[in-house]
């Protein structure tokens, strides 16, 4: 603790000299020390911050992964805490975003000031370019829990770490997985029909389109809508008379709950099915709880929990048991990991002077996450290697993993059976 | 029947009205004359407790009524014609007849009094399925006092009933006003015509800046230098 | 931009009618609001989402079924309307517009995060096997649940209509809103009749709110959704005309619907606004309206 | 009293304030510079609403419209063009005003007034709003990202807050600086004429229809600038938060709740809608939605019982005490 | 010579004929007032002059140059200027700032314009009020704050919607005195009054209008004894009235 006082006043004067003024170091250090003299006397405690959007309408998303970073965190401190510090605590200071770029800098600025040695954010992407460059100014490792764009990692930040597969990850499987099963059924499938929602729906599809012909698709159109649409009869209707092999359905879970419900009115059943791609919808337990019957077969291209370890399931049971407000969707699970990801260097640093910590985390090479496919190792980007997207499909008002075979936990039932035969 | 004692009423902080002290008497027909912005309108709002007094008291039946509301007002049967009619324009005269028996008093007794109403006004009857807002400026006027008397008003007060209207019609509607008191509703009239209000009314007041400058038998007035000198130049 | 086929302009032009049933009977509530106290509510969209809300919890509950909680999200949500007039909007109904609408918006920013922080986040929905139908006709399809809340719309139209035209108290609400000084002549309670056409005006939204319950989801933050079109409709209608409120409903469902099948993704709601200036700069007094001098 | 001791206080005090408004940096952590940042920018935009809003008495509802303008127009040229951003915040403004004056053409024209212009501003700014999303959905869907150059006056981005502090505070004091020049000349009193009653302004030889396009064009001008400031600030920008109807309310709740028609409403306004939120954020922020409650109930009782502002009230307090010190 | 001349107006609101083929004419210098029962569409006839209405037919010329088509503002200019007959203050501004925004008319300088308009206020008689908001006045200061803010324009001619009514003797007599003031000005004043001791006193020639049509025009002695219009003024009851009682 005592040394990470002194670091953090250090740095304060640091970004200071450019000021060129004697005698301002007393003065500046004063304000921010007097915290952090409350803070030494406080116990052994480490704080990270959650900014995530609690509130509006994507507010179902931002608890659900503010709740997976203090499960982590709980869990960890439950344990025994950083055991290479001594048993010190971890503590979560959360943040509303408000979706709104503005708010996420002040609460990561806000966080910073009040000693938070990580940052863990912010599922939309516009807020968390901002509260990255906040984090990247300050020297602070941030890792973003989920947030699709590319431009995150692009623009040279040494502090900004994502445990997730990004958005040509996703759609090549979801291609890849899709051929798969075109082979094993013996269904020929070629055309694709794209529906997605603007924004991030978009990235997916310009990333479909990169991958499609790769895995022997062919796009043959895709229609778009917007956020907060209240009907979406026509849109679906447009692609339904595309007549593609398979459609490939991206957005959200509120949009999501229309549109199953429209495909299901409108009887729009493609021999190869409607699948998901990084479909927030689609592979979401919240989802079948809400859907019931028609949610039943469908399928989603997306990141998940790796079904075959214990520790996930139990994770997941923990997650449920402990918070009853929202319930547990694929987003937690990198919220989850990204926690993880930071006590873990924690340990390994034996410090939470943010700089060192940024070291360890960028040397992370990390097994014992939640999530399919190797351990978790940082590019040179931040982004991580070995994550990657599973298929899911829904069987019994259950979500199961059922490509590829190593991180499944079911069989895949194909082709989908048509909406009447759902029960 | 209707007495007013040492009125007081402000806007914002304008006064408008000063120490206005005044009665009408039962079957009466009193008018109040003066000069546009002189407070004659004002007054009656005030009356009606659409504006409130800052001092004074005004009294109706032996009953104290400047703390009650507009309807309340209305349902003791002291009935305000406002200025410029404010008939409703699209509802047909039936409906606006209809409202002026609102009140459950009134409307208890809604087709006798509307039996009434097209007695003394045929040409409302000839019309109840037409717009108010398409009828004559002298029709309107006859429409805003037929559904002032289905209210049943025990003081009926008129504002300008004569503004902007047909001198035939206002013949007429004169006329009508006179009937109305000989059935023996009691009248207060504000009149910018005052040798037509004086020339009906039994008593007159002349109000000035918020003042009461005169009162007395209308004939009287009706000879009075100050009124000729004032109002018409001669 | 490209041309539909037949079916699917049929398939739009059926399921914008629909909808525009909806949307009628959202702005329904406003425009008798606005016609006759002149404020813009903001915070219809919030009242609306309290309407579905009632719906959703009665049902999973009590177990009652979502049509029949009309029943109780309509009084709910009328007694709501009259508190809301009586205690906020009443001491500011002579202050400048801007401010009314500022507060209507504060409002609205309370009940939203109130139900936030009352019943989470989530996204519910009636799961019910009767809502999941639907009929076909041809090749157009007909949503079980939208054709009911249209044919609700319908009929609470023209009921409200009916109350409006021929009770005495539907009278003095028109009344009011047209000559206010005249309604104050015949013994109408203006404080009354604003708070009752406050109340109705909620209870209508409320009604709204429980018939697009069923086909839609439930959310603190849903009614921001349907808000913004029913203003386009009460402007297309003309600000205070009923009969305008419903045919603009349809009008703007349609236009919307049908703008779906020639343009992507958002334009659709594009055209909706295009229309909605052109009306206001040319026709502010809405398509219906008589031009006044 | 002398006018000359008079003059030597008003130096005094505004040497005192601008020194500890400038010194300010010194003392400040990164946190409460983006604050103090956030009620400059802020009260710069309710000023430039203000001038619009406040002083000729056109309510808009969909500045944001402005703003957006602003946030793409140089972001655009710098990327596209390589404009610099300074160049390219005029041309925003610019381009802002060539927006406003369009609007303001079509509205004025045709006699748009109250809750009916307040509505077709907001249309405006959804409309630019949807082509913007529609625009970007193949480009950049997730929003346009300034390329980083490091610390750089010229190309307006620094990677401390102590630059934007200052530009912040310039860009504050120079529009207050303009409402106080407007104010007290010929045109604010045209202004204010028009927002109190417009045909008794027409009939005083007052060209109603041309001062509303400047009061439009001043005011989409410097709406607009500050939509670059904003760009730079973030170095990365989506459309709502450029043409959001959130951004319209926030650029006038703080003139509406400071005192609209006043030069100090908006940065009073500004301060204290920063301070509550931040305040209910930070104390209350991790119960979900309870901070933005109050905020809502804050701001209803605010404009219940302050219907003019706070600026409004203090007038009107003050009014009374003098009047009540004259009579007595 | 003619300074304003309004040739065969006719204005209809819907099926209302406010004014029918009505002409007159106003010499320079000359006090012109202009009577008639209420309603007979007296302020009507100032708003056609001043183009808050357009008139279906008709012209207005002023100083020989057709002013129909102008814009009220510009017609301001020109150096015609009008007061309302419910005055029209700027509610929240104060007394001085009022009168300011007339002086602005011509005068571009703050100061100058206060200058201006503190010299008008001393004139009319509301030196006192200058820091008061227009909304405290009273009704009788509110129509010497409507003829100041006209004044402030420097009108060549100035049109007064009633400014003597509603006021005290006392008041209605300074009004008098002032409107005498600005005729020697060399303004030239055309007058709706309904205060028939002022309009008779003021007026150097009078125009009768009823029913938007003019029935009588002269010198006051002369109209005021033209049996039309007691007629129209007093209505046929009073004249049958007299003829029993005599």
């Amino acid at each position: 603790m005592e040394s990470k006082k002194k670091s953090r006043k250090g740095y304060e004067i640091n970004r200071r000299t450019f000021l060129k003024m004697a005698g301002v170091t007393g003065l500046a250090a004063s304000p921010i020390a007097f915290p952090a003299v409350l803070r030494g006397a406080a116990p052994k405690e480490i704080l990270i911050g959650s900014i995530h959007p609690i509130t509006g309408p994507v507010a179902y998303d931002g608890t659900s992964l503010d709740q997976a970073v203090h499960l982590a965190v709980d869990q960890k401190n439950a344990a025994g805490g950083i055991k290479s510090m001594g048993g010190a605590k971890i503590k979560v200071a959360l943040m509303d975003s408000e979706g709104k770029p503005k708010v996420g800098e002040a609460a990561a600025e806000k966080l910073i000031r009040d000693g938070c040695v990580a940052l863990l954010g912010c599922y939309q992407s516009p807020v968390a370019m901002v509260t990255t460059a906040v984090a990247e100014r300050h020297g602070v490792p941030h890792l973003i829990t989920v947030g699709v764009a590319d431009e995150l990692l692009e623009r040279g930040f040494k502090y900004t770490f994502r445990t997730q597969p990004d958005a040509s990850n996703m759609a090549e499987l979801t291609c890849k997985y899709l051929r798969q099963l075109s082979d094993k059924f013996n269904i020929a499938l070629k055309t694709i029909a794209v529906l997605h929602i603007s924004g991030f729906g978009a990235v997916v599809n310009s990333k479909l389109a990169k991958f499609a012909s790769r895995y022997g698709f062919e796009i043959i159109g895709s229609v778009s809508y917007g956020i907060g649409t209240p009907d979406i009869t026509t849109e679906i209707s447009k692609i339904k008379g595309m007549n593609g092999d398979v459609i490939v359905d991206v957005g959200y879970l509120s949009d999501g709950i229309l549109k199953i419900r429209t495909y299901n009115d409108l009887k729009v059943e493609p021999k190869g099915g409607i699948i998901g791609c990084a479909n927030g919808a689609f592979s979401n337990p919240s989802m079948v709880k809400e859907m019931g019957r028609l949610a039943e077969f469908l399928m989603d291209g997306n990141y998940w929990h790796n079904p075959r370890s214990a520790f996930a399931r139990s994770v997941i049971e923990e997650y449920n048991k402990k918070y009853t407000r929202v319930i547990f969707q694929s987003h937690a699970v990198h919220a989850y990991n990204a926690t993880l990801v930071v006590i873990d260097a924690l340990e390994r640093a034996g410090t939470s002077d943010p700089g060192k910590l940024r070291d360890a985390i960028a040397r992370t090479s990390f097994k014992d996450h939640i999530a399919p496919g190797g351990p978790i190792e940082f590019d040179t980007t931040g982004q991580n290697k070995n994550a990657m997207a599973t298929l899911q499909q829904v069987q019994k008002r259950e979500i199961k993993a059922i490509l590829p075979d190593e991180f499944s936990d079911a069989k895949p039932v194909f082709p989908i059976p048509p909406w009447s035969a759902k029960a | 029947m209707l007495s007013i004692k040492d009125l007081d009423v402000h806007y914002d902080d304008v006064q408008v009205l000063h120490g206005v002290t005044m009665e009408v008497r039962a079957t009466e027909i009193v008018t109040i004359v003066g000069a546009n912005g002189a407070g004659k309108t004002t007054l009656l709002k005030t009356i009606t407790s659409i504006h409130r007094s800052s001092k004074g008291q005004i009294w109706f039946e032996g009953e104290r009524i400047d703390h009650l509301s507009p309807h309340h007002i209305v349902d003791r049967g002291l009935i305000r014609i406002p200025e410029g009619r404010k008939i409703f324009p699209t509802m047909s005269v039936l409906e606006n007849l209809e409202l002026g028996s609102y009140l459950p008093k009134a409307k208890a007794l809604r087709s006798e009094s509307m039996g009434k109403v097209f007695d003394l006004f045929p040409r409302l009857r000839e019309r109840t399925r037409q717009l108010a807002g398409t009828l004559s400026g002298g029709e309107q006027q006859m429409l805003a006092i037929g559904r002032g008397l289905m209210t049943l008003p025990r003081l009926l007060m008129l504002d300008e009933p004569s503004l902007g209207i047909a001198p035939l019609l206002v013949r007429e509607i004169f006329r009508t006003i006179r009937e109305v008191n000989h059935q023996g509703t009691t009248l207060l009239l504000v009149e910018q015509n005052v040798f037509n209000a004086l020339d009906m009314a039994h008593r007159g007041y002349v109000l000035e800046n918020g003042k009461i400058v005169l009162q007395g038998e209308a004939h009287d007035l009706l000879g009075n230098e100050y009124i000729k000198e004032s109002y018409l130049g001669i | 931009m490209n041309f539909p086929g037949l079916p699917l302009l049929l398939q739009s032009i059926v399921s914008g009618i629909l909808m525009g049933g909806v949307y009628s009977l959202v702005a329904i509530g406003l425009t008798l609001i606005f016609g006759v106290m002149q404020i813009i509510n903001f915070a219809h969209g919030s009242l609306m989402m309290l309407g579905m809300f009632t719906t959703y919890w009665l049902y999973v509950l009590m177990g009652v079924d979502p049509y029949l909680s009309l029943l109780f999200s309509i009084p709910i949500c009328f007694v709501l309307g009259l508190l809301i007039e009586r205690f906020l909007i009443t001491p500011v109904l002579d202050a400048p517009a801007h401010n009314q609408l500022l507060l209507t918006l504060g409002l609205s920013l309370f009940i939203e995060n109130l139900a936030l922080f009352l019943w989470s986040p989530n996204f519910r929905t009636l799961d019910i096997p009767y809502l999941q139908t639907a009929v076909t006709v041809g090749t157009v399809m007909i949503s079980f649940p939208k054709l009911v809340a249209f044919f609700f719309a319908l009929l609470l139209t023209a009921f409200l209509y009916y109350f409006l035209k021929n009770t005495d108290l539907g009278k003095a609400i028109r009344a009011a809103s047209m000559e206010r000084e005249g309604a104050l002549t015949v013994g109408i309670n203006l404080r009354w009749v604003y708070c009752l056409a406050f109340g109705i005006g909620t209870a209508c939204v409320g009604a709204a709110g429980t018939l697009s319950a069923p086909f839609f989801y439930v959310n603190p933050s849903v009614g921001g959704i349907f808000v913004i079109t029913a203003y386009v409709v009460v402007v297309f209608g003309g600000m205070g005309n009923f009969i305008g409120a419903l045919v603009g409903g349809l009008i703007i469902g349609v236009a919307e619907s049908v703008g779906a099948a020639f343009f992507p993704g958002q334009l659709k709601k594009f055209i909706i606004y295009f229309i909605f200036i052109l009306i206001l700069l040319f026709k502010p007094e809405g398509i219906f309206g008589r031009r006044s001098e | 009293m002398s006018n000359i001791h008079q003059k030597t206080w008003n130096i005094l005090l505004i040497v005192v304030l601008g020194g500890l408004i400038l010194g300010l940096p010194l003392f400040l952590g990164k946190y409460y510079l983006h604050f103090f940042i956030m009620i400059f920018f802020f009260a710069f935009l309710g000023s430039a609403w203000n001038i619009l809003g406040g002083y000729a008495g056109q309510f808009s509802f969909g500045h944001a419209a402005f703003f957006g303008t602003g946030v793409f127009t140089s972001t655009l040229l710098q990327i596209h063009a390589g404009v610099n951003p300074w160049i390219g915040m005029l041309l925003a403004g610019i381009a802002g005003m060539g927006l406003g004056l369009f609007i303001g053409f079509l509205s004025f024209r045709y006699g748009l007034r109250g809750p009916y212009f307040a509505l077709a501003m907001l249309a405006l700014a959804e409309m630019l709003k949807l082509i913007a999303i529609e625009w970007m959905t193949s480009r950049y869907p997730l929003g346009i990202t300034i390329p980083l150059r490091g610390d750089s006056l010229l190309y307006f981005q620094f990677r401390d807050k102590v630059p934007y502090y200052y530009i912040s505070f310039l860009m504050m004091a120079g529009a207050l600086f303009l409402t106080r020049f407007i104010e007290v000349r010929k045109i604010g009193s045209y202004f204010k004429a028009i927002r109190e009653n417009e045909s008794a302004a027409e009939a005083l030889g007052i060209n109603v229809f041309r001062y509303k396009l400047i009061a439009m064009a001043i005011s989409a001008f410097l709406t607009a600038v500050g939509g670059t400031f904003y760009s730079q600030y973030y170095l990365n920008i989506e459309e709502e938060s450029a043409f959001g109807a959130g951004i319209s309310i926030e650029i006038l709740m703080g003139p509406i709740i400071g005192g609209a028609g006043t030069v100090f409403g908006p940065l009073l306004g500004a301060g204290i809608l920063e301070f509550l939120s931040e305040t209910t954020r930070n104390f209350l922020g991790g119960y979900s939605g309870v901070h933005l409650m109050i905020y809502g109930a804050v701001l209803v009782f605010v404009i219940i019982f302050l219907p003019h502002g706070i600026m409004g009230g203090l007038q009107e307090t003050f009014r009374k005490i003098t009047k009540g010190q004259t009579k007595t | 010579m003619i300074i304003l001349e309004v040739k065969e107006i006719t204005k209809r609101f819907g099926g209302l004929v406010a004014l029918k083929d009505l002409s007159f004419k106003l010499r320079q210098g000359e006090i012109l007032g202009i009577i008639g029962p209420n309603g007979a569409g007296k302020t009507t006839l100032f708003n056609v002059i001043t183009s808050f209405h357009r008139p279906e037919t008709g012209k207005i010329f002023f100083k020989g140059e057709d002013i129909t088509e102008l814009r009220p503002y510009q017609i301001c200019r020109k150096g015609l200027a009008r007061t309302f007959q419910i005055t029209q203050p700027f509610a929240n501004l104060t007394v001085l700032e009022n009168v300011k925004i007339g002086a602005y008319n011509h005068i571009p300088s703050s100061r100058e314009a206060t200058d201006e308009a503190l010299r008008i206020l001393e004139a009319v008689g509301l030196i006192e009020k200058r820091n008061e908001r227009a909304t405290s006045l009273s009704i009788g200061h509110r129509k010497k704050l409507e003829l100041a803010k006209a004044m402030a324009t420097r009108p060549e001619v100035i049109l007064l919607d009633e400014v003597v009514a509603g006021l005290n003797s006392r008041e209605a007599n300074d009004m008098i005195a002032y409107i005498h003031h600005i005729q020697k000005q060399g303004i030239t004043i055309l007058l709706i009054e309904h205060v028939m001791k002022a309009i008779m006193s003021l007026s150097n020639r009078i125009v009768v209008i009823h029913y938007g049509q003019k029935i009588s025009e002269g010198k006051p002695e002369e109209v005021s004894k033209d049996p039309k219009v007691i007629e129209a003024y007093l209505g046929e009851e009073y004249i049958l009235a007299k003829h029993q009682r005599s």
